[in-house]
């Protein structure tokens, strides 16, 4: 029971990296339906943000987390650079396809772009310095650290606050009505293409909460590190429900609690492709996702 | 009248969306060759019935007969097979289709060449070809669209598109033609044409219809028959004058107006 | 035949990963050619002909290579190193044989690589050799429980699990857990290790890259509960600039590697120096080594050929003995060196981790 | 005779004087190239081009002209390649095949015996998969189908048999370095032919397939599957009979990668990586190409190749500035840069939905005159 | 209040509007009446600034719209009907209103603009938290003129408002119209429904074309042949 129970902790927490960074997908795809191959770059941009403010705040004598202050800033600045640069351009003449292949043609930029940079380069690198209090604690028998416990809690936190936002305020509904009915929006005085620019802040700034959350666990950065993480976590986006924040959140713990525990009990080698097996069975079941309400299209 | 076969026959049918009743206890039969309306206030489930009767909707319950056969929660495409034909209230085109193309699709059931005759182009393909591009024109001409045949749908005016829609149902080569508010957005002119098209249609394949329509000029002048409905149920049925006098079709739906200009 | 070569160019191409998810080792196999040739050319060069390098990206793809080894062979380049990772070097090794020219590659350590009887040869081991090392030296220190994490669809890491799990046996060694990932870009190990841990094994077998070990597995290892001992082989080497928070969780971690950098000898120190200066120490590594050796192995086959023809070099390839960076070898029947393995492990030094040599091994 | 059947005439005999046509400018090729040239540059280029091409137009089918977006193509390509590769390893095993002293029928018979074994399988597959995963729309689909290539990935990796120096062999692991079909460079250069046809004939295949009435069905049901049920068609048979296609032509394609390369790694047939062999490079083919024009995935895959192929080995960079130098060493920024700018400038692709025709050319007239052409 | 002079709009090569010339003077009710494709919906998008205007001077209240953004014409107090609908298909139907009154700030008169939509459509309260693409056609038509006046426009411009509803629904968005007019607010009206549409405006134009082929005072448009003919189908 207490091995299962570790997994389960386990899980949560691979899950919480995941819950984070879906909840970025879903932001910019729920408002322009573009599948952003390029949050996996976002995230890469944070962690690397990350590496090298870490030990210049540390020097100034400020914990090493606030240094998420600065990726957030550098991620949202990548991210409206994408938007006006490469996906509002694109997006006035093509269509959703157009757009697809531009995201994939961003994080391709970013990505070769860092290992052309010489101060970023191929090699990883390691962040030595604790993000967050190091150290284990047990939990009722069960052993884990305060970096999971952190990253939960703050996964959670960022989930509720998004899905007040997205509810509650005003910026918010006009996000949702951006992403229905651009004309209709433009109609009702809503800037539309500060909207989407407003969407990029917040999916990069996610991105860069996430790469926090990653880095604090798994210690390291590399030109590469956005491609399976962001994948997974836009399965994990579409498994919860796409365009919805508790979605995002369900799924991404789901695809840890999944991953630990077909690791532990099944086969770990096969983990990545049951991942996708048990996505492709809820669909199945949900085509909507576990949380979408699948709204048949009115004939 | 008793020696006209029934073509559609629904018993009790009902359709529910969530916890709401979009149809209920809804009942017709129409009779070969009938040209029967169905009118209600908006929302009152006319094109539900009319997506159940398609397959797109799976009846919550009752049952549908195309000529005496059960076709009752059958796939869309077979029921196509079966004999209905429908247009759609909201045009719904193959937009980046030519005109010609969107005619000809409607062929594709009926097409018997197969993988191997696509392949090697057979006598057989460029005969079948021929054949269903002679019928798709002859379907177009009815609705005089034969001189747009090589245009793109969506680059037609809005009326031509409804027109082309009625072609494209035509092709399928049905019994029944079910018609979801062929005159929205025509102005009275652009109507009587439509209006002489469908009797067109009407002397040329013999055919039953069956169709919705909120302009009474068009529906009182053409319509053998009506059924009213109203929240999903049938308020009324009967004849055009029946119908424009029935107290209760003219509180709910027509209005007091509409009945001194019929 | 001193000065034959005089004001010939000599082509040397390399074929590696330049860009992609493992640009990391084609970069330092590429400063480590380019290094010794830079050296034999400031030595006057091969019997008096200029090394040149021509290096094509492979992209970590077969096609990709194969595209690059026909492009070189008609750039007429008179031996070629090459290939990084087992799986692309084999897309190769035909096309090598079959145009006769000879291919040697610093890395790849699949045991399919070198046949008997062709042009293909190599720098480093092979991998049931060093999984058998492994083995060897975790009986030495009389632990007789193992565990075994690897990566099931990576060929360097299967290829040296199934290299010590045959040889586990051997040394009265059993394996009480194996546990797997997909590949070696996984991130997250605490459930197979976390498994591990409640084995009850007393060294774990963990062929995996730096990258990983360093920062995830170690780390992930020690805060799963397992305090037991780590080893592998020389993808550890490099941990130790990636290594991170408590420096205590890589005390009692071993593994195998082609050199030792505190090996007092001349060349190996020459070489430490001459990298570091050229490139810095960060892709310092045992592969720049092998790449540093491989290119000096082919210039000494040059040399003792006395020309450019690809057969009189295959043939002076064959058999070689050889001493450098990496070690005193000599080539056996396949092409693969018969050399000894050097154990490290990591110290912590002034909070710096830093290699120690413990044994050698052969 | 029918306008039909004349034009249609007119179009076999411009198709068969290109195909000669082109068949002729190789044979010049082979003869007036060095050796270098002709062997080790020009074939290797027209193998992997076939394979694009392949790529490229049948995965056009299910993209285009079906309108599904499909993130896993590379994976019945893999497929296809593992089964070729495996199967003719058997042979070679069993002793009934020896790729470098096979007589020509021979080679060309287990060539295309195990490329088309490979298809089968793909084909077999993609039809179990596509059965349930064409239940789902737009991106969903392209989820699923995402999902699907890396679980064939995964799966080949965990095969005992599929990896290693395979089948008795061979132990699980993403390499498998036997390969009974992978011929050298000289075969290659020998069997030339051998992918241009096959290449020809399915493309033509495809090309045949888009403008019957299977190809109305498709593209009606791209437009609007409702309005194509509406219209008596099977909107579900014809989904999974283009998928299955589509995935056939694929495992070919992976057939013929089997015969040119002697290695396999399940790398190759991913989602993504650091090349351009992946789903998602077929993908931006299709869309760069034009959605809906098998002559633009052509165009594409050709294109696409050889920017790749002459950013890496092109002498012309080696003419460059050092500082041009330093960022062509990363040929997927290049590559990026240039897709971004293309798809910025043609959003539709170079072709749109338009298909190339030389008949169109050559008798532009005389057909207006006969009429019937869309605009 | 809204003057639009020699206004030409084209889709690619296709002019869709050929130098068109209209007026609209506060308090009236303007009908532009046309074929299928004579560019009435263009000049409603060329209005609110959907469509880029290619040349030509659109003037409202002495402001040049051709400066002003799109998005921020709405707060200028004009509203946009669109055809067809366009509801946020995804959102309740209480959420679509809401979006409507996007530009206002005060809540107290978004609570009142809201009380007079559910005055004018009953059916809209009852399905306030119904997702708006579920609603049938007329509703959604409801919902639209619903969200517009959410806003609280001084010029509604409607683009076939009455398209695909019931007769009595038809009546009452006419009646809507009227009393729309009565509160003050200016209306230019787009229709199919001619008859409806000359019988409640004070002038009306005819576009043919792209082109304005007749204005006038909406009576006497009435009753002439040549309209009669074209679009009243007598
Ligand atoms: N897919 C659906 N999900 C939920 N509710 C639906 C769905 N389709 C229709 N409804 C509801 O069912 C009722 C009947 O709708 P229907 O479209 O049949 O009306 P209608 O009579 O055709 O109206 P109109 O004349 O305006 O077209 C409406 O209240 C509508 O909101
Ligand atoms: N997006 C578009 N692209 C190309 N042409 C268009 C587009 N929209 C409209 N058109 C063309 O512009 C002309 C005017 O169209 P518009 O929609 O303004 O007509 P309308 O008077 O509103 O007609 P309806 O009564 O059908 O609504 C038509 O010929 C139409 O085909
Ligand atoms: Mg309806
Ligand atoms: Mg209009």
């Amino acid at each position: 029971m207490t091995e299962f129970l570790q997994q389960v902790i386990i899980g949560l927490r691979i899950g919480s990296v995941y819950a984070l960074i879906a909840l970025g997908y879903t932001m910019v795809y729920g408002i322009i339906r573009l599948i952003n191959f390029a949050h996996g770059e976002f995230i890469m941009v944070g962690g690397y943000t990350l590496f090298f403010m870490i030990p210049v705040l540390m020097g100034f004598g400020l914990p090493a987390w606030t240094s998420v202050f600065a990726a957030i800033i550098i991620c949202a600045a990548v991210g409206v650079l994408a938007e006006l640069l490469a996906y509002r351009p694109v997006r006035k003449k093509g269509n959703r396809m157009t757009a697809l292949i531009t995201a994939i043609g961003v994080s391709l930029i970013l990505q070769n772009l860092a290992q052309a940079i010489p101060f970023i380069g191929p090699n990883p690198k390691a962040i030595t310095q604790d993000i967050f209090q190091s150290g284990r604690i047990d939990l009722f028998g069960v052993n884990t650290n305060w970096t999971s416990i952190f990253t939960i809690i703050i996964a959670a936190f960022v989930m509720v606050g998004l899905q007040l936002f997205i509810h509650k305020t005003k910026i918010g509904r006009a996000m949702r009505a951006v992403s229905e009915n651009k004309a209709a929006s433009t109609l009702m005085g809503i800037n539309v293409n500060r909207t989407i620019v407003i969407t990029f802040i917040i999916g990069a700034g996610l991105a860069a909460v996430g790469a926090l959350m990653y880095c604090a666990q798994y210690r390291a950065v590399m030109t590469t590190m956005g491609s399976m993480l962001g994948l997974k976590a836009f399965v994990a986006a579409v498994l919860g429900g796409i365009g919805l924040i508790p979605g995002a959140m369900l799924g991404g713990m789901l695809i840890g609690l999944i991953e630990a525990l077909v690791t532990a009990y099944i086969s770990s080698s096969l983990a990545n492709a049951l991942v996708f097996v048990v996505l492709i069975l809820v669909l199945l079941v949900k085509p909507a996702g576990i949380m979408g309400r699948n709204v048949g299209e009115k004939v | 009248m008793s020696e006209r076969a029934i073509v559609l026959k629904t018993e009790k049918l009902g359709m529910m969306f969530g916890g709401l009743k979009a149809v209920n206890d809804f009942n017709i039969e129409i009779l070969e060759g009938e040209l029967v309306g169905l009118i209600g206030p908006n929302g009152s489930g006319k094109t539900t019935v009319f997506n159940m009767l398609t397959g797109l909707h799976i009846p919550f319950e009752g049952e549908i007969y195309l000529m005496g056969k059960r076709i009752t929660g059958m796939k869309t495409h077979k029921i196509i097979e079966q004999g209905i034909a429908r247009t759609f209230q909201n045009i719904r085109l193959f937009g980046e289709m030519s005109v010609l193309e969107n005619v000809k699709t409607s062929f594709t059931k009926d097409v018997k060449y197969n993988l191997f005759d696509t392949m090697f182009r057979t006598p057989k393909y460029f005969q079948i070809e021929k054949d269903i591009e002679d019928k798709a024109m002859d379907c177009l001409r009815i609705v005089h669209l034969d001189d747009k045949a090589a245009f793109q749908a969506k680059s037609l005016p809005y009326g031509q598109q409804r027109k082309l829609e009625i072609a494209r149902a035509l092709a399928t080569d049905m019994k029944l033609l079910l018609l979801d508010e062929p005159a929205a957005g025509m102005n009275p002119t652009e109507t009587s044409e439509l209006i002489a098209c469908i009797y067109d249609i009407r002397k040329k394949f013999n055919i039953t219809i069956f169709l919705i329509e909120h302009d009474m000029s068009l529906v009182m002048k053409i319509c053998e028959r009506i059924q009213v409905i109203n929240f999903g149920n049938t308020i009324a049925h009967g004849f055009p004058n029946e119908i424009a006098h029935n107290p209760d079709v003219i509180e709910a739906y027509l209005g007091e107006e509409a009945v001194e200009n019929a | 035949a001193e000065g034959a070569l005089e004001g010939q160019t000599i082509l040397i191409g390399n074929i590696a990963p330049m860009t992609g998810v493992i640009a990391n080792y084609g970069t330092a196999v590429d400063n480590g050619i380019r290094l010794a040739a830079s050296e034999i050319n400031a030595s006057g060069g091969i019997l008096g002909g200029t090394v040149v390098i021509s290096t094509k990206d492979n992209q970590f793809t077969p096609a990709e290579a194969i595209n690059g080894f026909n492009a070189l062979l008609s750039e007429g380049a008179v031996a070629i190193i090459g290939a990084i990772a087992s799986s692309v070097t084999s897309a190769i090794t035909g096309p090598a044989n079959d145009e006769g020219i000879v291919l040697i590659t610093a890395t790849s350590t699949a045991d399919s690589i070198t046949t008997e009887d062709d042009y293909v040869f190599r720098a480093c081991f092979k991998d049931s050799f060093q999984g058998r090392m492994c083995a060897s030296y975790a009986a030495s220190q009389g632990w007789t429980k193992a565990a075994i994490l690897y990566a099931k669809g990576d060929a360097y890491s299967s290829g040296l699990r199934d290299s010590f799990v045959a040889a586990a046996p051997d040394y009265g060694i059993e394996v009480v857990e194996e546990q797997s990932t997909s590949d070696t870009m996984a991130v997250d190990f605490s459930s197979q290790l976390a498994t591990i841990a409640a084995s009850g094994a007393e060294v774990l077998f963990a062929p995996y890259y730096y990258d990983t070990v360093g920062p995830k597995i170690i780390p992930q290892a020690r805060e799963a509960g397992y305090l037991g001992a780590i080893i592998g082989a020389d993808g550890f080497d490099g941990t130790q600039d990636v290594a991170v928070g408590d420096l205590t969780a890589y005390e009692n971690v071993y593994f195998t590697n082609h050199y030792s950098p505190e090996d007092p000898s001349e060349v190996v120190q020459n070489f430490i120096a001459a990298y570091t200066e050229a490139y810095g120490a960060e892709s310092l590594n045992a592969l720049a080594a092998l790449a540093y050796d491989a290119m000096y192995m082919v210039a000494q086959a040059i040399e003792t050929a006395g020309s450019l023809d690809h057969d009189a070099i295959r043939d002076a390839m064959a058999g070689m003995h050889y001493v450098g960076v990496t070690g005193d070898m000599t080539l056996d029947e396949t092409g693969t060196p018969d050399k000894s393995v050097a154990i490290l492990t990591f110290v912590e030094e002034d909070g710096k981790l830093v290699q120690k040599f413990v044994t050698s091994q052969h | 005779m029918t306008d039909l059947r004349k034009k249609s005439l007119r179009g076999v005999i411009t198709n068969v004087i290109m195909v000669a046509l082109l068949i002729i400018v190789i044979y010049i090729l082979s003869v007036s190239l060095s050796d270098n040239n002709y062997r080790l540059k020009l074939v290797p280029i027209i193998w992997h081009l076939c394979i694009f091409i392949l790529l490229g137009t049948s995965l056009n089918l299910t993209m285009g002209f079906l309108g599904q977006l499909t993130l896993g193509h590379m994976g019945f390509m893999g497929i296809g390649a593992y089964t070729a590769a495996l199967s003719s390893l058997a042979l070679e095993r069993a002793g009934l095949f020896i790729a470098k002293t096979a007589p020509p029928l021979q080679l060309i018979g287990v060539m295309l015996g195990c490329s088309l074994l490979g298809a089968i399988v793909a084909g077999i597959i993609s039809l179990l998969m596509g059965i349930p995963a064409l239940r789902m729309r737009g991106d969903y689909l392209a989820i699923v189908t995402l999902g699907f290539g890396l679980i064939i990935e995964n799966v080949i990796a965990n095969l005992p048999f599929a990896g290693g120096n395979g089948l008795a062999e061979g132990t699980a692991s993403a390499n498998l370095y036997q390969n009974g079909l992978g011929i050298n460079s000289r075969l290659q250069a020998q069997y030339v032919y051998f992918p241009i046809l096959l290449t020809i004939i399915c493309v033509a295949f495809m090309f045949m397939y888009t403008t019957s009435k299977y190809g109305r069905a498709i593209k009606a049901i791209r437009e609007d599957e409702i309005a194509a049920n509406a219209s008596g068609i099977n909107a579900t048979y014809y989904k999974i009979l283009t998928f299955t296609i589509s995935a056939f032509f694929a495992g070919l394609a992976g057939g013929l990668y089997a015969i040119s390369t002697s290695s396999l790694t399940t790398g190759t047939f991913t989602f993504a990586n650091s090349s351009i062999w992946n789903s998602t490079f077929i993908v931006v083919m299709v869309v760069l190409g034009g959605m809906g024009s098998l002559t633009g995935s052509i165009i594409a895959a050709i294109g696409m190749y050889m920017l790749n192929y002459e950013i890496k080995n092109g002498a012309w960079v080696a003419a460059m500035p050092q500082f041009l130098q330093s960022i062509f060493a990363f040929p997927m920024l290049i590559y990026a840069f240039v897709l971004t700018i293309v798809i910025m400038f043609k959003p539709f692709g170079l072709m749109g939905t338009y298909e190339f025709s030389l008949r169109r050319l050559l008798f532009r007239k005389s057909e207006r005159a006969i009429g019937g052409e869309a605009k | 209040m809204l003057k639009i002079e020699d206004l030409v709009v084209s889709y690619g090569a296709i002019q869709a509007l050929r130098g068109i010339s209209l007026e609209v003077n506060e308090g009236e009710i303007v009908s532009l009446i046309g074929a299928n494709g004579a560019g009435k919906t263009t000049t409603l998008h060329a209005l609110t600034g959907l469509i880029p205007i290619k040349s030509g001077k659109v003037h409202y209240q002495k402001k040049n719209l051709r400066k002003v953004r799109a998005h921020e014409i709405v707060s200028l107090g004009l509203a946009h009907v669109p055809e067809g609908r366009q509801v946020f298909r995804r959102m309740t139907v209480i959420e679509n209103l809401l979006m409507g009154a996007y530009s206002r700030t005060d809540r107290a008169e978004i609570a009142q603009n809201l009380t007079k939509v559910y005055k004018h459509f009953p059916r809209l309260e009852e399905r306030a938290k119904q997702i708006a693409g579920t609603l049938s056609g007329g509703e959604q038509q409801m919902l639209a003129m619903g969200r517009a006046m959410m806003s609280a426009p001084k010029l509604i411009v409607m683009d076939e408002p009455s398209m695909g509803l019931s007769p009595i629904l038809v009546k009452e968005v006419f009646n809507i119209i009227e009393d729309m007019h009565k509160e003050g607010i200016t209306i230019l009206l787009v229709e199919q429904n001619a008859k409806m549409a000359l019988s409640v405006a004070d002038r009306a134009y005819v576009l043919e074309n792209g082109k304005i082929s007749m204005s006038g005072k909406a009576s006497e448009l009435l009753d002439d042949e040549k309209v009669r003919q074209a679009y009243l189908g007598a």
